[in-house]
């Protein structure tokens, strides 16, 4: 039995992973959090326009600290920097680029997603409820991907055949970047597209909460040293 | 990123027959008059076209519909000082008129590129531009719902604008047009001064880039109010 | 018998008589065509700031011929000029204003009125249809108000029991202004405020198509030579 | 016309027990602190506040909470780095909390100022979120319907301002502020500097003066994250 610890991909490494698939020219939401790390690894030579949803599109990295405005933030109160040719609009504008179909990609995390492309990744269903704008992301963005560890601290499965935890979304997530594989959910199925070489098939499965299918190769899931 | 175009003529060559077109302006004022020129140019039948009106005189959207390109109008207000174009081919059957009151088709504009499918207004409730449409009672009073409008492309005009589609407008030139650029899978912009990226003050922005797919400079842009009262002809 | 044609009120002096009861500070709307001639007769000392559907908050009279900017027009496509402290702002934005209740009054002509507050304004039913903003209109302001002849050119009633021509909008009008008396809609009645001194009510009563209901005191309607 | 006001104090003084009230702002940016302030001065009790958030630390809004003048709170996200004001009063039952996606309670402001009383959205359906609300299909695909949302009163905070009640905004701090301007009866607006009328270019407007009630000059305004990384607290 293979010690998952010991080769998993860490955060930034699955952050590496999701990057690679945004395409040059591509608007783009990060979720609040994890995800926000995809920025950080931009594929050379594309250029990405992000998105945050309090109303700013092609914003830049954090700025130094002690030269923060704090009028000039992120959907993560996070200070941000501008790029040449941002714009902002007001949340009813920010939320129609959203609901509207204009983004190209929202990758956000997850605490479970289904098989059926069920995302829950807002509610525990335990102390004060908060749920932003995740469940507007997930039926907005053309494409909507997960980055997340395979499994919880506890060990337990996030791809699972069915959510138990409260929905953001139904049917909403077509791809998933994990500490172990890349998984596309298709006509209600987790599809295996890339595996860490390391892993069996079975040992994969084992710690999935859905059945993974394959078509076609697996690629083997390469990621550099982060 | 660079949605620039180097012609009007590049920028439309994209428009096939069939498609449904929204084109910006009200009147005489805001009309994309070179990007609607380069459409005549290249031809296209059997077109949707989504505007507040039905265009004036032998210019812009009103050639179009002379050049026999468009099939079905959708529009508030299909009157100026000289419809002929529309009226004729209205009166004889040859064109498809669905007429909606200003705000709702603003609204439902809006409401198309903001992933909204339906909402409710009070507008045109207990007329006839109601009929067949489903009411909803809200807090005892009655109101129409209507459905978004989307199109598969825009031609709009802008008056300045940057290599990733931001843009502004001049004066009430901007009217429909930012909302249908909201509204189409793909916006076609012209604009009287591109200017590099960063070139707009990004709290002065009215149509982000995000709406906007590809951009073209017409640095002395052609006014169909003054086309008209020069009784210019097109082509 | 009185001559009607003889003392009844031009177009000017029921323009100025609407434009009596705009208070200070007020936003309104003016139809196309005859409403307009109401800015003219603003009362001094008074301020109302002018809407107009296709963009515009406050603007002026028309510019001097040759000094038009065929960008700055009003819903009637003519040339305006703006005053200091003007907006513009889509067509979206605009009838947010005009449906969100923003206005405080409309005057709008009619080719109907009936005593239940109906209004046909756009279609004589023949020809080619246009509605442009008239039932946006008609549900949006605060006070909707309407200017015009109190009979048409064949001399049949305006002012009617049931509008028989298509409908504007259903119960909006409040108050018409006519070339013979000023009227408000209450209740589904015709209640009678003002009427020219020379004509008795039994005379207006007759050339109009629903009953004029008397409530207190009915006032001259005194306008200026204009 | 002279929308001014010559202090906060002055401009919340009509905000009466029992109100509806919705606050500009997102997190620490936009939120109209001096006014917020000033509405603590006054004492009011039995609030609703509508806000995306629900405040932080010991300012603005989390004051205002912690003062029990709030009865119920309408947010996207009510989580902050110190929630303690609302969190102890929420888990007490003290206060009640409506949870609204973050695009749908902006949407609903939108519409309770454009006059729509309902719209759908593809946002939260089959979640817990849209439990109890009607839903429709349309081309396929099921949409919960959403309704709008008023106040009595909206506190927001611009960057210029007039006396007519035009606003420009400074950086991401436009946030929820032009939404609440149109969806309230009464928008009292608080601005870094008033120029006179015509000092704002109209086409440079953000919101215009007729969604504005009262408008009041706060020179130096303070700015909540700020305030709460130095720990202030108010009163």
């Amino acid at each position: 039995m293979t010690d998952f610890a010991e080769i998993k991909l860490s955060n930034a490494q699955i952050a590496w992973r999701a990057a690679q698939d945004i395409e040059d020219g591509a608007y783009v939401n990060l979720g609040i959090g994890f995800p926000e790390m995809v920025a950080q690894y931009q594929v050379e030579g594309r250029e990405a326009i992000y998105h945050t949803e309090n109303g700013v599109l092609n914003f830049g990295a954090a700025p130094a600290e002690g030269e923060e405005d704090w009028d000039l933030i992120n959907a993560g109160k996070k200070a941000i920097t501008l790029k040449d040719g941002a714009a902002f609009f007001h949340h009813a504008d920010s939320f129609a680029m959203v609901r509207g179909g204009h983004l190209d990609v929202a990758i956000l995390g997850a605490f479970q997603v289904a098989q059926n492309g069920d995302l829950a990744n807002w509610s525990t269903g335990k102390g004060v409820p908060a749920v932003g704008g995740a469940m507007d992301l997930v039926h907005g963005a053309k494409r909507v991907a997960v980055v997340t560890d395979h499994v919880t601290k506890k060990g337990d499965p996030k791809l699972v055949a069915e959510c138990t935890m409260p929905l953001t979304g139904v049917g909403c997530v077509t791809r998933v970047y994990t500490s172990l594989a890349v998984i596309d959910i298709e006509d209600g199925h987790f599809v295996l597209r890339e595996k860490l070489p390391q892993i069996s098939l079975e040992e994969l499965q084992a710690v999935t909460g859905g059945e993974l299918k394959v078509q076609g190769t697996v690629a083997d899931l390469i990621v550099p040293t982060l | 990123m660079d949605k620039s175009c180097a012609s009007a003529a590049e920028a439309v060559a994209c428009i096939p027959d069939g498609a449904t077109v929204m084109i910006g302006g009200f009147g005489g004022s805001g009309g994309p008059i070179e990007l609607i020129h380069a459409l005549i140019d290249k031809g296209a039948k059997n077109l949707t076209v989504i505007n507040n009106n039905a265009g004036n005189g032998d210019v812009g959207l009103a050639a179009m519909i002379r050049e026999d390109m468009v099939s079905k109008l959708i529009c508030s207000f299909p009157k100026s000082k000289d419809p002929r174009a529309f009226t004729e081919r209205y009166l004889d059957g040859k064109i498809e008129l669905e007429l909606v009151p200003q705000g709702t088709l603003a609204e439902r504009i809006r409401a198309g590129g903001a992933g909204i499918p339906a909402f409710y207004t009070p507008t045109s409730y207990g007329t006839d531009l109601a009929k067949g449409k489903p009411v909803g009672e809200f807090d005892g009073r009655s109101y129409v719902q209507e459905r978004w409008l989307k199109a598969d492309f825009a031609l709009v005009k802008g008056e300045l604008g940057d290599p990733m589609g931001n843009m502004t407008y001049r004066l009430a030139a901007r009217n429909f047009n930012p909302l249908m650029c909201m509204a189409a899978r793909h916006t076609i912009a012209q604009v009287t001064k591109l200017v590099p990226a960063g070139g707009i003050d990004p709290e002065q922005v009215i149509t982000p880039g995000i709406f906007v797919n590809s951009i073209v400079e017409i640095a002395n842009p052609q006014q169909e109010e003054v086309l008209n009262r020069e009784g210019a002809v097109y082509p």
